[in-house]
């Protein structure tokens, strides 16, 4: 299972000794694909440490309902919390209480403005994964090429700021190469408005050279919709790397032809990285004597070359 | 004189009772739909001189159409019976959550469609039990079932998205019959079949007067409990229809998807003059507001519209169309109202 | 002169309800409107009270020229009205639906003290002091909502109040007490048009009679007391007819007993009633609104479940709580209340008579439209539905054309038995014969009737058999040559004189 | 003997039912509470051993259902006069974005609240006019609202979440006054204010009256049109209170917030004894439901229960908490008409 391969407790160094036990609160939000990768990748990882207990409250529908899960979390009195909120800014009036209650808070992807609420912060780069995916869809086109390209975007929910800062990255890439967006539809990360919105795009691109999708789960109803429309005249761009997408640019032969990962294992760094915290450690690697404040991943690019190194971290 | 005064008897007779005020309606939401692709076809001229395109435009809106078409028809019996069903969003994602659990597919198509009907009836039986013998409101019944079916198949699914490796069902989405995609196929057959029960059968008959005045349907010996859980069953047997459909169409099924279909099938049939207290409406209407709401998706998909404005146009076009619907119906009747004022008064 | 209308035409799509009414009404007098089912009287006070407004014509009230925009406008100028159809909302008490829309207020709040005092005032005056004006109108029984109807009128202070078939959901001692209402408002000089079927009700409170006849004023003015019946039913119908039960037929009934109940009780309804209905037989109920005659029909039908007791069918029992068993054992009926319990207002005619025969239609669950609308055609024209077209919406009916569609219902079908309940309630005087003709016609086919009825002319006049209810329980049983008018009113207003006789 | 059998038994029953039901319901809901309180001493005894802890418990409850109470006050209103409101969620998000704006945070606090309760009334007010004289059915008019709302407050936020730097609004979360937080005023300040309108001004009974029978409202000179929109603008205000208080606790606000909170507001009406149809229901029976699911969701907090356990666990409670009404409700009326048999066959 992809759980077991995304985490790893650390086995060399000093810090994989058993230290101090630490108590880890945990919320993130439910859902499929990589959310749920999410919350399996925690799970597991804390259960690799031996001196590590999680104590995790489901997130709830929404924003509200997370912060009233996390109360009760709080009120527990953890040793450390770490959190994937809905939303950074709604929640960041939660991370100043716990920060201030003397709890420190891991934030999991999704940044609170302000940098009293976090003692670390771990996220991917949604404006970089935009980045990669337009500098490699550029690239792929300029070797083609083709002059006045159609590019298409299928974006994920429209509502969260992480699909804007991906659009936004996508956009500012494809213009340093004088490329644009010709047709973008938000999906809603599941494959059955991932194949909805691949069927209208389709539709009103009669003809297209490059795609980006933003997620690759609600990218296996994007890929139908191809299939089903029987187009193959472009290349396609995936988002977060799943397995399924990794698999697929391996064996080439659809039109996903590169992915810009996003990875869920974040989750697992984030469990570890709290449970340092909690014992006062720093990072082995660094000189560092305690846990730095902010680690933002680098968004890579899967292509066919590469897959075979990435293949196992695919959720 | 005298005989003047009765004059318009036969000529306002053409309109009486009889369903000719739902035939009003349906040319109005024609009317609605004409102005919609109109307006696709002022605004994107360049696609529209394509004859090939057009014609693979209009499947792809029949096509988008199809399943929540499908959940439609069963949500507008549901609620002419007097009910509702909040259920069948779940009731797709579950039933097509359930056919492409990897032992379901080994079972192959058949298999997979056995298990998609069996589970969307299943549910649908439990809907119909809870609210006739339980007595439950249906709003809160259906409610719940909408919880716990998605939770169920999260949990089947173990919130993975579950890939058809079955290209026979997969095919489904695919293939074409003299040019007309299998899809489009199954929403008529279901309509069809929908408009003959409601108004050739006793079935359909007796939706309508448990939904109309149930306990006047009650006294006219009619098995009110029964048909209300046939009802529900009905609902049920669509969604399971609907999820083949829509895991086809999406290669995969998991827990979330269908989300908030339930929405749009009412929204439709509501659209399409069915009555949300019961005991009136039409398949055609219902079929018709499906694809009304299939048409403005393509028509902002094809002019490249962002979520957000196309959200407020979307508004104003549901309101809109709504109102275009009233206004030719009174519109008629006011003209042959003042005409009669008029033979009266000369 | 309070009010005059002149030459007011009112048209519905495809109907002309009024067609050149003409109408005088005298302060002080009670004026009643007379006129045969789907006549125009509702739509008449409807315009009156600014329900409708009239297309063409005039109205004068206080000798002014008036149109009426709305209910309110009518209320405001003193024109106060008690509706055919019980208007009245369930979830409200008493006292707020006697003050709806008028409530005695400061600054927005009800003055509860003061609305309940003024409400069991009005309620005392009007007889019924003991019902509590704070209690919910849905706990009333029809009857009780009928005094809430009236209640409200008089909660306005009003030159002319209407009243629109207001003592078809009355029992006879109700109805007296009516009169005395209407004889105290009318010497205070407040005018009152009276509407009913009932020729003695009119001889014995109304001052003047207009007649109306498809929306035409065809006799105006007319005396009250002194007009002969022969002449107002001609006026009211085209033609004579006699006001006659069928002859009942002679020789000795058939002994096969059809309908057998035996100790049948529900708590707080009726307890321990026990009768038969032998085929062929028609055996009526006399009581009073709230003996519990409705209940019992009911709880027969399956409608609402013994508690104890059975019934059988041809010596079958049936299954309790089952109105499916009931029907299918032959059983039909035609309940009290035809809005709530029997009609579907948006659906055709035709559609609502065969309501309970489709499926008998029907071929392999495909229902025969053409069959249906020649059986509901057939049934208008016996029971003189207007209008004829069967495929209007039932929802344009005039209430006594409704009333018809719904006992209709149950003379198609091969029914073995009928249960009707207040068959004839707001049905005008021909129609009211042909329905016994009719009644009559199938016990002579082997159906048994079973028939409530609170005209007591009607029960003795049309039953071979009468049973007397009072208060849950049947106190009397007699053949109907046995019993009189007086008699039957005395066992049901229960002198205790007659406790002995109960049995 | 035969006198005492004549006893007024009949008449008295007749008389019965006079809101008696709405207590025995609401005691029944009542409880409910009660027994899911007691699952979380059983199940997380540790927890609830610390009184401090339970204290803050009860009151992170109450926050949580602080909002959507609010905004169920208003829809309970709609739903009694006979309406339904889809578009609650959107306006609180609406009024939340709108009031956090640079442009009106600028105006402070004074002026963050004025924005957020101009915007909901005045959608409110759109709403009713749609409604009472555009003639759409209450569905569709609130659904295309809805629809729009959300997609203006995604225009003028530019899809962005909205900080909100005013303490005074954001201390609104966090403030308590005599230990108790200021939410839970504001939760219990609307529900009287609600109780108040509903029950002892002629607003209040109108609403029963014009969801009851508006035929018979009309005819009692009510304007049932103006009392329509109002019951909307009325919605519209507490959907405005509600953004205040959300954008509080988030100290931000956001085009998709309150998500579906119309749902969770109708469901919560409805288990609270409102009639869908309109005509009945109570401002203490919602209350109750809305601290029913908040109590859920604690519940399943406390118990780190998966999402999809929790959501099916959900769905049966919602149904047993029905059912249980029921049964109450059932089983006293059976008790009574027992009592009564026993009185008149003795
Ligand atoms: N809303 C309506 N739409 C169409 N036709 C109507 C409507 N209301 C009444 N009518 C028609 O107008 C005519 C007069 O009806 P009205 O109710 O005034 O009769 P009525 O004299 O009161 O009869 P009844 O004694 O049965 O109550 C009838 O033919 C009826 O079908
Ligand atoms: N316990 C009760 N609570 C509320 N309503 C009651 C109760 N008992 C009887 N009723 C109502 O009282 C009404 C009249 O009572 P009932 O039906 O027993 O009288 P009836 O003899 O049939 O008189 P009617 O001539 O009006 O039909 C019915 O509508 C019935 O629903
Ligand atoms: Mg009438
Ligand atoms: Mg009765």
């Amino acid at each position: 299972a992809p759980t077991t391969t995304q985490t790893k407790a650390a086995d060399t160094g000093g810090n994989a000794a058993p230290g101090k036990k630490v108590t880890i609160g945990f919320s993130a939000p439910a859902g499929h694909g990589w959310v749920a990768a999410i919350t399996n990748n925690a799970k597991a990882q804390a259960a690799a440490y031996p001196d590590v207990e999680l104590k995790s409250v489901e997130a709830g529908p929404d924003a509200a309902a997370q912060r009233a899960a996390l109360a009760t979390l709080l009120s527990q009195k953890p040793d450390v919390i770490v959190l994937l909120p809905h939303d950074g800014k709604e929640l960041n009036a939660f991370g100043l209480e716990a920060m201030q209650a003397g709890v420190p808070v891991v934030n999991l992807d999704r940044a609170f403005p302000d940098a009293l609420a976090y003692r670390t912060q771990i996220k991917g780069d949604n404006y970089g994964m935009g980045v990669s995916a337009g500098n490699f869809i550029a690239a792929q086109l300029k070797a083609k090429g083709v002059t006045n390209p159609i590019i298409g975007e299928i974006a994920g929910m429209d509502e969260l700021e992480l699909t804007q800062e991906r659009s936004a990255g996508f956009r500012s890439a494809l213009a340093t190469h004088g490329l644009k967006v010709a047709n973008r539809r938000a999906a809603r990360f599941t494959v059955d408005t991932g194949q909805a919105e691949a069927a209208q795009l389709l539709q009103a691109l009669p003809k297209m050279d490059a795609l980006w999708n933003h997620d690759d789960d609600q990218g296996v109803g994007v890929l139908a919709a191809i299939k089903q429309a029987n187009r193959s005249e472009f290349i396609m761009v995936g988002g977060a790397g799943s397995r399924a997408a990794i698999e697929a640019i391996q064996a080439d032969n659809t039109v996903l032809k590169a992915t810009v990962t996003y990875s869920p294992s974040m989750a697992s760094s984030a469990i570890s990285l709290a449970r340092l915290i909690g014992q006062g450690k720093g990072m082995s690697d660094l000189v560092e004597l305690q846990v730095p404040k902010e680690i933002t991943l680098a968004s890579e690019t899967i292509t066919k070359e590469n897959a075979s190194a990435y293949v196992k971290l695919g959720f | 004189m005298k005989t003047a005064k009765s004059s318009p008897e036969p000529r306002t007779s053409f309109w009486r009772g009889d369903g000719s005020e739902t035939v009003r309606r349906n040319l109005g939401l024609l009317g609605v739909l004409v102005v919609l692709i109109a307006i696709g076809v002022v605004t994107r001229p360049d696609l529209y001189s394509s004859s090939q395109w057009v014609g693979d435009n209009i499947f792809s809106i029949l096509k988008l159409a199809s399943v929540v078409g499908v959940v439609t028809v069963g949500m507008t019996f549901v609620i002419i019976g007097g009910g509702i069903d909040l259920s069948v969003g779940a009731i797709v994602a579950l039933a097509g959550v359930w056919s492409t659990t990897l032992a379901t597919q080994s079972f192959g198509a058949g298999g997979m469609i056995f298990t998609a009907i069996t589970v969307g009836v299943g549910v649908g039986l439990v809907n119909g039990l809870l609210i006739s013998y339980g007595r439950l409101v249906p709003f809160i019944a259906t409610l719940a079932m909408l919880v716990a079916a998605r939770g169920l198949a999260a949990e089947i699914s173990n919130k993975q998205t579950q890939v058809s490796a079955n290209t026979t069902i997969n095919n489904i989405a695919s293939a074409k019959l003299l040019g007309i995609p299998l899809l489009v196929y199954i929403l008529a057959v279901v309509v069809a079949a929908g408009w003959v029960l409601l108004n050739r059968t006793t079935f359909g008959r007796r939706t309508v007067a448990v939904g109309g005045n149930p306990e006047a349907a009650r006294l006219a010996g009619i098995n009110v409990r029964l048909h209300t859980m046939l009802l529900y069953a009905l609902s049920g047997l669509c969604g399971g229809i609907a999820a083949i459909m829509l895991t086809a169409q999406a290669n995969s099924a998991q827990a979330a998807m269908a989300n908030l279909y339930e929405l749009d099938a009412i929204a439709a049939a509501i659209i399409g003059g069915t009555l949300l207290s019961g005991g009136r409406g039409t398949i055609i209407g219902s079929l018709l507001g499906v694809i009304i709401f299939a048409t403005i998706t393509n028509l902002f998909a094809i002019n490249d519209l962002s979520a957000e404005a196309q959200n407020m146009v979307k508004g104003g076009i549901i309101v809109v169309a709504v109102l275009v619907q009233q206004f030719r119906f009174k519109s008629v009747t006011r003209f042959f109202a003042r005409n009669s004022k008029i033979t009266t008064t000369t | 002169m309070v009010l005059r209308l002149t030459d007011v035409v009112k048209t519905f799509p495809g109907v002309r309800a009024l067609d050149g009414v003409e109408l005088e009404v005298r302060a002080g007098e009670v004026h009643c409107l007379l006129g045969q089912n789907g006549a125009g009287k509702s739509t008449l006070i409807k315009v009156l009270s600014g329900v409708h407004r009239p297309d063409s014509g005039q109205v004068e009230w206080l000798g002014q020229p008036v149109s009426f925009a709305n209910p309110q406008a009518a209320m405001k100028a003193g024109i106060a009205t008690i509706y055919q159809e019980l208007d009245l909302v369930d979830d409200l008490s008493v006292a707020e639906n006697a003050f709806l829309g008028h409530e005695p207020r400061r600054l927005g709040f009800i003055r509860r003290g003061h609305t309940a005092r003024r409400t069991r005032e009005i309620l005392g005056r009007l007889g019924h002091a003991e019902i509590p004006p704070r209690r919910l109108v849905r706990a009333l029984p029809a009857a009780g909502k009928q005094i809430v109807s009236m209640a409200r009128a008089l909660s306005h202070r009003a030159r002319l109040i209407i009243m629109d078939e207001p003592s078809a959901v009355l029992a006879h001692d109700e109805v007296g007490n009516l009169f005395r209402i209407i004889r105290e408002l009318t010497t205070q000089g407040i005018a009152v048009i009276y509407i009913s079927h009932r020729l003695e009700e009119i001889r014995e409170i109304g001052d003047r009679v207009t007649v109306l006849k498809d929306g035409r004023t065809t006799a105006a003015n007319l005396s009250a007391r002194d007009t002969p019946t022969r002449d107002l039913v001609s006026r009211m119908t085209g033609r004579s007819i006699e006001y006659v039960f069928p002859d009942r037929p002679t020789g000795q009934p058939q002994h096969r007993d059809l309908l057998q109940v035996t100790g049948l009780g529900r708590a707080g309804e009726f307890a321990d009633v026990s009768l038969t209905v032998r085929s062929g037989e028609i055996v009526g109920i006399a009581g009073l609104v709230g003996s519990g005659r409705s209940e019992l029909l009911e709880t027969i039908y399956g409608a609402r479940r013994a508690q104890t007791g059975t019934v059988r069918m041809s010596g079958r029992t049936l299954r309790p709580g089952s109105v499916h068993a009931a029907v299918k054992a032959g059983i039909g009926m035609a309940p009290e209340e035809r809005k709530s319990q029997a009609l579907l207002l948006g659906e055709p005619i035709y559609r609502n008579v065969t309501l309970a025969t489709f499926g008998r239609y029907a071929r392999l669950g495909f229902t025969d439209a053409g069959r249906e609308r020649a059986e509901a055609d057939r049934i208008a024209e016996t029971l003189e539905l207007r209008p004829r077209d069967v495929r209007r919406p039932v929802r344009t009916l005039s209430g006594g054309n409704q009333q018809k569609v719904v006992v209709g219902r149950w003379l198609l079908g091969d029914t073995r038995l009928l249960l009707l309940d207040e068959p004839t309630r707001g049905v005008d005087v021909g129609a009211r014969a042909e329905l016994y003709q009719v009644i009559r016609a199938l016990a002579a086919r082997g159906v048994g009737v079973l028939l409530v009825s609170s005209e007591v002319p009607e029960v003795l006049g049309l039953a071979d058999r009468v049973l007397v209810m009072r208060e849950g329980r049947i106190v009397r049983e007699a053949p109907a040559g046995e019993l009189d008018e007086d008699t039957v009113l005395d066992l049901v207003m229960a002198g205790s004189l007659m406790e002995g006789v109960a049995a």
